[in-house]
């Protein structure tokens, strides 16, 4: 069974959730945690399973798809992926245990087996094809979400969400498309698998357009700037579930894309679009925090906090070396977990008071002393506190691309000031003061469901933050022979330069076959 | 004169076969009307179904043959069976298969009541495949216009003042595009003295297109022709109203076949000018394709009626595949037969699905049979309904793994190899724009309060019987499980196109 | 007498097909149309017969009669449509027909 | 000995945790006195941890476990216990621990008790961690863990707006420093490769020292902020807004010590880069008397004390700065002692005036307040400088050094900072305790604080006393075995003794004078109307010099409406209205064009003709260019194309 987990680990909650037509609708929560924990647990065997001394796949399933155009199905988890993996496992877990009541809930809960089913399906496929088939059907339930469930401006918002991602993953899918006709020009044999396509050298010519075509997919997904309009919209009307799981798993998908595609795949390019990039990153960081800092919304405040911590994440995925990718992996975690908690929180004052105006709030302190504790919590994770799992993300993050670029990074490193400043002037609004309006006097603190999925969150929080290396050290063994691939495989000194020789065996690498001319 | 002599194996009918079994079928269905009328339409439907088995099965020995032997000539060397043939036909006759039991719905219609309208249907089948089966202008010709002619007659026959209109926009239309391919035919006939495909590009080669002048004007007479049948701008004006006029299955059936028999006349006729290095035709094509699609999905947006916003995504996707026509390669060219059939089983989904929803007559105060409006809050009323009608949409708007998006990407891919990148990232973006207006069906279905004046007046299944379920479910499946099918498909597809020499 | 070549059977050709061209165009009544529909068809079976006599090949003369034949099944098709638009319309006039747009 | 480090170390953390569980719930004492006690338990740790060091001359180093390990970076969570951290060690917990008993009476009546010694127990494992880290990223852990103490105890009673403030102030500009200071440790890491101080300070004499000065800067900006130095002075003199004892324990003894810790601490960086050592001096002069004016006027005790604290830390950057690192730790840990002992003082004023803090409403409370009175006294006679407490040997040594190492402008505003030291210190003794009484007409009834307050300050009293002379010996021994160990002394006795005595002279006449000033009979609580309230030199130093108000009009104004315009414009009118728009144009192309579908048959037959006679054009186009191709390119090569 172990060997097949990875389908196991995607199809489970699928084939729940065509089961879960069936079951009645006052039994599907207790059907749907139920689900979510099986899957949970199941990723936790993964883990379990997992030999986090070994650099490459593992777990590797291949079955063919369209054999004659070299597509196959081909499952594998290494470091890299396998915690974002569990992440979402676990998000979806927590997600639904603590949905609150709402109208259709059944077509909730199923939506989101049928998003985790997504979810877990793009982290583990090493065929660009079954990626891309992954990364689009994401999109379908989470428009669902946000278009039934949401706020006023729902269908707009979701419609955007949608077409706005399908559109530069469409680009994507040209680039995709080209990498497959290069390998099959090099080779004579069309293959989609991505481990094939690491063994390709392209003339930094290609590379650089690829990489602009891989680039527009996975920078809308992320979202950076200019790209990321969409993203306040999405949050902002999506219910608490819907943007918990945005911000938590479906970001990471292009950011996780950056690393699974652009880095070794265009070595060269990378090198060369590193500023441009890191200059987007900043903008994202800076810009953005700015932006959070003038809302008037505290979910808005979340959200496009959410997209300035992303520029950190793209940052240390550019500093092309192992201790940023390293730190950047880390960081999609850390940020999966924190703004995840940050909007699950958002979204339990949304439900006692149908309003996310921080105007609306003040004192709440006094009011509810253990949702503003968790609240302070997560917010200080937010700021990247020490010993917070946001802290050793950044700071890797922020340290990889220091050695790339002094000045860029003190700018960058302006986030611990930006993200403070925005995040204390919410907080300050929204606890601080004296109670003003009369509805807040008597608001219940947390309750037991919302409880349940924030106290595991409160833990991870601090427990990866404190002592990161069970998740630090797959990640780093992983991200190490990434690097060594991405240094072998440059061609221009520039490259050569920047990414650094760890001189490490590294195993998953063969010597490439045929350079294409 | 010495006696005409020709042996019986020389003229070998065997290529005539599935031409002829419908046509025999629509004899026989005439006959029977006449010696005992008024007998149910379920008799009709299966008399053609056992009839198109027959042609299916005629196909599948031809198949045979074709890969034992090579392409085959029959019939004074008129009869051209080779892959494209082959595979064209089986497109046509399987989606036949599906599209006549859609008349067993639960409401009555004018038309399924005549047996002449199965008469007909299988007359217009047999007129494609003799289309499709031949490189002889004239047969290409008497295929397309008894095809044409039965279809115009079919569209009239669902008996509603837009079903006329319709039919008799479509038929003046097609009038006029008859007249252009028998003048580009005379063209092409002066130029060469022949009037088969194969010797008039000999003769031009030979000739080395020393008459470049009127060869083009004859491709434009062709391709105005063909513009026509495949509706590409600007010569598409007639498919909305067509489309809205005729009832869901005709239009879904009108989306498929004539377009797949015209696209391959087209191949025929276009490949050898483009392999000529003939700059104008790639240009011409480029454009035409261009337009097409992008002009076409952008129309689409701004409508309100489902079924002619289909009829606009069906042109568009002509465009798309047109495209298969301008990269001709072998792969582009199997890529052309691989996104028809998925799109085949795509489209009959979402006809099928707007069929069951139909309504005997006009509700008053409703503009059009199927706007939007009607599909408000779908999913609160029929939940299963709503989401196979959104599948369809999102496998049409390319989202994988339905089945459209292989067709999709192979297209795209076939346009990558082939040089070419521009076009290649215009296909990919109309498809985003395609995206939004099958994503509004979906927004009405699951994201809309349903209409309170619509929820007593609309049972969104009134027309629903046993079979048009089965029709649905295996439309369904067949685009989930599209990924199962494809790699047969191609190779099947590649293999015969590979071995007809395109 | 000017010596009457293949040129000028084609000239010809091409006059009527023009003739049938802006017939179809300007016509609004439903029976000229027609009529317009069946000089286009014939202005090419004027050229076919031509172009057949000029290589000494039947070919062209087959056509014609193709086309004769399917100009005749068209008007029987179209005459029907004619007379079911003019028994619920009482007119037989193109703008009538314009229900459907945009 | 590890046993006794972890002890030390994590003691607090316990008694943090211990509050915690009560931090929502009612005033529970014990939930003051356990922590209190877990603070001491930490203290009688540290001290023995002290004797063994002293004794051995050897230091316990331990590694905990690793934190982050991945490429070539390292760290693990290891600990020292050295001669400097042991001195470190033992001002946090001797202070925290009075501080602690302190506030069990000083929050008697707050019901925030519990959450409170949560906090102050937080704190003082976050200084711990702070000051024994081997290695940068730990001591950034404490450094930020403090930090985050801060703001969490500035903004202790969070319904105030000016508390809620202050605490976000703080938290931001140290955040700005902070940066400065993570920026350094990034570069020690690319450089050195690694951030344990062993290691990293051993690889530095092999670095370029363009890029030392550049860590040497980046360091000290993280140390400016901690430490409140110009220009990231002003929140300290806000975050006056948390309760006292966190003012004492945070704001005086120990966080604002944290960067001159780190200077100290990476002296073997900075002795090898003396120019940023002399700018770090002349900033510490500047700061010295910079927040010695500000003091002057101030009329608000804390604030005066608070403005006291910065410039006494501008006489240990002074020091630091001219390399005396041992004299700065030296003065470091005796101010810690009487600042913390003179702000506990004003606590007890505090609370017996019911939180007034303005001393001209005060006067005469020494009759009621004898105890206190006689504590701040002591406490602002140390931090005078005058013979034989504390601040004699402390502060008297910098001016020494900095006579001794020739930078006379240093000595001479250190010198003059002396004086206005004595001045304003004694200036709100005066107003508080002597002179008219002008509190009972305002409604006040002074008592004297509990007795377990009074005898809880009395170690940093006897501290404040005999640590200057008793210490200073046996100090200079232990730490300079770390440090280097310069010896200051005149190599002139005449000039020792002229400016030893010059110094005392000059102080005690300025302490007279402010005596004179504020202890006469016609004090009056200021109205502004009085001309020295309007002159221009008293506006300046009561408001601070307008900084705070530059701060708000130029920084913070700008800021909040540069985020509304990116947010309102930049972001919704251009960025998503170009998207938004391209979609629009897109629709609105179908919504203009759909006009051709216009239904009419003849305009759809037009349309086919159309189509037909574009191509056909476009043939006639083509087929004659080819045809006429030869004299094309004639004409063309002829138009020189």
């Amino acid at each position: 069974m172990v060997d097949h987990i990875l389908s196991i680990l995607i199809f489970f909650p699928a084939v729940a959730a065509v089961l879960g037509f069936a079951v009645h609708k006052d039994s599907i929560r207790a059907y749907g945690i139920f689900i979510a924990i099986i899957e949970f647990a199941l990723s936790l065997w993964l883990w379990f399973c997992f030999d986090s001394t070994v650099s490459g796949m593992q777990f590797m399933e291949h079955l063919p798809l369209v054999s004659s155009f070299g597509i196959n199905y081909i499952l594998g988890v290494d470091g890299i992926s396998l915690f974002i993996v569990i992440l979402a496992s676990f998000f979806t877990m927590i997600g639904i245990a603590s949905l609150g009541e709402m109208k259709d809930i059944k077509n909730m809960i199923i939506t989101l087996l049928f998003l985790q089913m997504t979810m877990v399906g793009v982290f583990v496929a090493l065929d660009a094809i079954v990626f891309y088939i992954f990364w689009e059907l994401s999109l379908v339930p989470m428009l669902y979400i946000i278009g039934a469930w949401g706020g006023p401006l729902r269908i707009y918002a979701s419609v955007k969400f949608f077409l706005y991602t399908f559109a530069g993953s469409l680009v994507m899918l040209v680039g995709i498309l080209f990498m497959a006709y290069f390998y099959y020009q090099a080779t004579g044999v069309w293959s989609f698998a991505i481990l094939d396509w690491y063994r390709l050298i392209l003339p930094e010519t290609f590379q650089l357009w690829l990489f602009v075509a891989f680039f527009i997919g996975f920078a809308i997904k992320v979202p950076m700037f200019p790209f990321h309009t969409w993203l306040p919209y999405a949050h902002g009307q999506a219910p608490t579930i819907g943007s918990v799981i945005l911000a938590a798993i479906l970001l990471k998908m292009g950011t996780y894309a950056f690393i699974r595609f652009s880095l070794p795949l265009f070595p060269d390019a990378s090198v060369f679009f590193m500023f441009p990039i890191a200059i987007l990153a900043i903008i994202m960081i800076i810009y953005t925090a700015m932006v959070a800092y003038g809302q008037k919304d505290i979910k808005q405040v979340v959200a496009y906090s959410s997209v300035s911590h992303m520029g950190v994440i793209i940052l240390g995925t550019f500093a092309l070396n192992v201790e940023g990718i390293t730190g950047s992996v880390f960081l999609m975690i850390a940020h999966g977990v924190v703004s995840g908690a940050l909007f699950f929180l958002v979204g339990v004052i949304y439900d006692r008071r149908k309003t996310k105006l921080m105007s609306e709030f003040g004192g709440l302190a006094s009011v509810m002393p253990i949702y503003a504790t968790v609240f302070g919590l997560m917010l200080m994770a937010s700021v990247g506190m020490p010993l917070t799992i946001n802290f050793v993300g950044e700071f890797l993050s922020l340290l990889g691309f220091y050695k790339q670029s002094h000045i860029l990074t003190i700018l960058a490193g302006t986030a611990i000031i930006v993200g403070a400043i925005y995040m204390l002037t919410a907080y300050k609004k929204m606890f601080f003061g004296e109670v003003t309006k009369k509805e807040n006097k008597n608001l219940p603190d947390l309750n037991k469901r919302e409880l349940v999925a924030l106290l595991p969150l409160v833990v991870i929080t601090l427990w990866l933050g404190i002592y990161p290396k069970p998740v630090l050290e797959p990640i780093n063994n992983s991200v190490e022979p990434l690097v060594q691939l991405m240094h072998d495989k440059a061609i221009s000194e520039e490259a050569k330069k920047r990414i650094p020789n760890l001189s490490k065996g590294v195993e998953i690498i063969k010597t490439p076959t045929q350079e294409v001319n | 004169m010495n006696p005409v002599d020709i042996s019986i194996e020389s003229l070998n009918l065997i290529t005539l076969a599935p031409m002829v079994i419908p046509i025999i079928g629509a004899l026989f269905i005439l006959i029977i009307d006449m010696f005992k009328g008024g007998l149910d339409k379920s008799l009709y439907v299966m008399l053609s179904l056992l009839f198109l088995f027959m042609d299916f099965g005629a196909l599948l020995n031809a198949a045979g043959l074709f890969s034992q032997s090579g392409t085959m000539m029959g019939v004074f060397d008129v009869m051209l069976i080779d892959g494209l043939a082959i595979i064209s036909q089986f497109i046509i006759v399987g989606a036949s298969i599906f599209f006549i039991p859609l008349v067993l719905t639960n409401k009555r219609f004018h038309e399924s009541s005549y047996p002449e309208y199965f008469a007909l249907f299988l007359f217009m089948i047999g007129g494609f495949q003799f289309m499709v089966a031949t490189d002889n202008l004239i047969l290409i010709f008497v295929g397309l216009e008894t095809a044409s002619l039965a279809l115009y007659t079919l569209i009239a026959m669902h008996n509603r003042n837009r079903s006329f209109e319709a039919a008799v926009k479509y038929f003046t239309m097609g009038a006029l595009a008859a007249g252009f391919f028998s003048f580009g035919s005379m063209i092409f006939y002066a130029l060469t003295g022949s009037i088969e495909i194969n010797q008039i590009a000999k003769v031009l080669e030979a000739d080395n297109y020393s008459n470049i002048g009127f060869v083009l004007v004859a491709v434009v007479f062709m391709l105005a022709s063909f513009g026509f049948k495949l509706s590409l701008i600007p010569f598409h004006t007639w498919a909305p109203d067509v489309y809205e006029g005729s009832s869901a299955p005709m239009a879904g059936y009108l989306s498929i076949v004539p377009k797949i028999a015209a696209f391959v006349v087209s191949m025929r006729l276009f490949e050898f000018l483009i392999h000529s290095n003939i700059v104008w035709v790639e240009i011409v094509l480029y454009i035409t394709v261009v337009i097409t699609m992008t002009m076409a999905n952008i129309w689409a947006l701004v409508q309100t009626d489902v079924k002619r916003m289909l009829a606009y995504s069906s042109i568009s996707h002509a465009g798309f595949v047109m495209a298969a026509i301008l990269i001709s390669t072998t792969q582009a060219n199997s890529a052309l037969f691989l996104y028809w059939i998925l799109f085949s089983f795509t489209n009959l989904g979402a006809f099928a699905m707007l069929w069951i929803s139909r309504q005997k007559y006009l509700p008053a105060g409703q503009s059009s049979d199927q706007n939007y409006e009607k599909f408000s809050g779908l999913v609160k009323t029929s939940p299963v309904a709503a989401s196979i009608m959104a599948l369809f949409m999102l496998s049409l708007a390319g989202l994988p793994p339905f089945a459209l998006f292989w067709g999709k990407m192979y297209m795209i891919s076939s346009a990558i190899t082939g040089g070419y990148t521009i076009l290649a990232l215009i296909m990919a973006l109309n498809s985003a724009i395609a995206g939004y207006y099958y994503l509004k069906l979906i927004v009405y279905m699951f994201m809309k309060e349903p209409s309170v004046a619509h929820e007593q007046s609309v049972n969104i299944s009134s027309n629903i019987t046993l079979s048009l379920k089965t029709i649905i479910g295996v439309a369904t499946i067949g685009t989930i499980f599209a990924f199962l099918a494809v790699n047969p498909i191609l190779e099947f597809v590649t293999a015969f196109v590979y071995k007809s020499g395109y | 007498m000017m010596e009457i070549g293949l040129n000028h059977y084609l000239v010809l050709s091409t006059i009527l097909f023009a003739i049938g061209l802006v017939g179809i165009m300007r016509r609004k009544n439903l029976l000229m149309l027609f009529f317009a529909t069946e000089i286009l068809l014939n202005s090419v079976n004027v050229a076919f017969v031509a172009i057949s006599h000029f290589y000494g090949d039947l070919t062209g003369q087959m056509f014609a009669f193709f086309v004769i034949a399917i100009a005749a099944s068209e008007v029987a098709v179209g005459l029907g449509l004619l007379i079911l638009w003019h028994k619920r319309h009482n007119n037989i006039d193109l703008d009538s027909m314009s229900t459907m747009k945009g | 000995m590890e046993k006794y480090l972890y002890i030390a170390l994590f003691a607090p953390l316990v008694g943090s945790l211990f509050a915690a569980l009560f931090g929502a719930s009612k005033k529970t004492l014990f939930a003051g006195i356990i922590p209190s006690f877990l603070i001491f338990v930490s203290f009688v740790a540290s001290s023995i941890l002290l004797v063994y060091v002293l004794k051995t001359g050897s230091i316990v180093h331990v590694e905990m476990m690793t934190w982050m390990a991945t490429g070539d970076l390292y760290i693990p969570f290891g600990f020292v216990v050295d001669q400097i951290s042991v001195t470190m060690m033992m001002v946090v917990t001797l202070v925290s621990t009075v501080v602690h008993v302190y506030a069990i009476g000083y929050m008697d009546h707050d019901k925030g008790f519990n959450r409170f010694f949560s906090y102050l127990s937080a704190f003082v494992f976050s200084m711990m961690i702070l000051v024994m880290s081997d290695n940068f990223a730990g001591l950034f852990i404490g450094w930020e863990g403090v930090g985050l103490c801060s703001w969490l105890l500035i903004g202790f009673w969070y319904h105030k707006e000016s508390a809620t403030w202050a605490a976000n102030e703080a938290f931001i500009m140290n955040r700005i420093a902070d940066l400065g200071m993570l920026i350094g440790i990034f570069l020690i890491y690319w450089h050195t490769g690694t951030l344990q101080y062993a290691e990293a300070f051993a690889a530095m004499p092999d670095l370029d020292p363009e890029i030392l000065t550049w860590m040497g800067i980046f360091l000290f900006i993280g140390a400016m902020g901690k430490s409140a130095q110009f220009p990231l002075h002003t929140w300290l003199a806000d975050a006056m807004e948390g309760p006292t004892p966190v003012s004492a324990l945070i704001h005086a003894a120990t966080m604002v010590t944290a960067g001159v810790y780190l200077v100290v601490r990476s002296n073997e960086l900075y002795a090898l880069i003396p120019h940023v050592g002399l700018f770090i001096a002349s900033l510490g002069a500047f700061v010295a008397i910079f927040a010695a004016t500000m003091a002057l006027v101030n009329r608000d005790i804390k604030r005066v004390i608070a403005y006291s604290t910065l410039s006494q830390l501008g006489y240990m950057f002074a020091a630091v700065g001219l390399g005396a690192y041992w004299v700065a730790l030296f003065h470091l840990m005796a101010h810690a002692f009487f600042k913390a002992l003179l702000f506990l003082g004003a606590g007890n004023v505090m609370h017996a005036m019911k939180d007034e803090l303005d001393p001209f409403k005060m006067g005469g409370l020494g009759k009621s307040m004898k105890g206190t009175m006689i504590l701040m006294t002591v406490a602002s006679v140390a931090l005078a400088g005058i013979f034989p407490l504390a601040g004699f040997f402390s502060k008297d040594l910098i001016l020494e050094v900095a006579f001794i190492d020739q930078h006379f402008i240093i000595y001479g505003v250190l010198l003059l900072t002396a004086g206005l030291t004595a001045f304003y210190s004694f200036r709100i003794i005066a107003l508080i305790f002597h002179g008219e009484d002008r509190h009972t007409s305002l409604g006040h009834h002074p008592h004297e604080a509990y007795k377990f307050m009074l005898w809880a300050m009395s170690p940093l009293l006897i501290l404040a006393v005999i640590s200057g002379f008793l210490f200073k010996g046996g100090f200079f021994e232990m730490v300079t075995q770390l440090l280097p160990a310069t010896e200051y002394h005149i190599e002139s006795v005449t000039t020792y003794w002229i400016i030893t005595i010059g110094t005392q002279i000059f102080v005690l006449i300025a302490i007279f004078f402010a005596y004179k000033k504020y202890m006469c009979k016609s004090i009056k609580v200021p109205d502004g109307t009085s001309a020295m309230e309007n002159s221009f030199k008293y506006k300046l130093l009561i408001n601070q010099y307008y900084i705070p108000h530059f701060y708000e009009e130029y920084l913070t104004k700008p800021y909040r409406k540069l985020s509304i315009i990116f947010w309102e414009k930049i972001d919704m009118k251009i960025v998503d209205a170009s998207v938004d728009g391209i979609a629009k144009a897109i629709y609105a192309t179908g919504e203009k064009t759909r006009g051709m579908q216009s239904g009419n048959l003849s305009t759809m037959l037009k349309w086919m003709v159309a189509g037909l006679v574009i191509l056909l054009s476009l043939a006639v186009v083509f087929g004659l260019a080819a045809r006429h191709s030869v004299e094309i390119g004639t004409i063309l090569s002829g138009l020189g194309v």
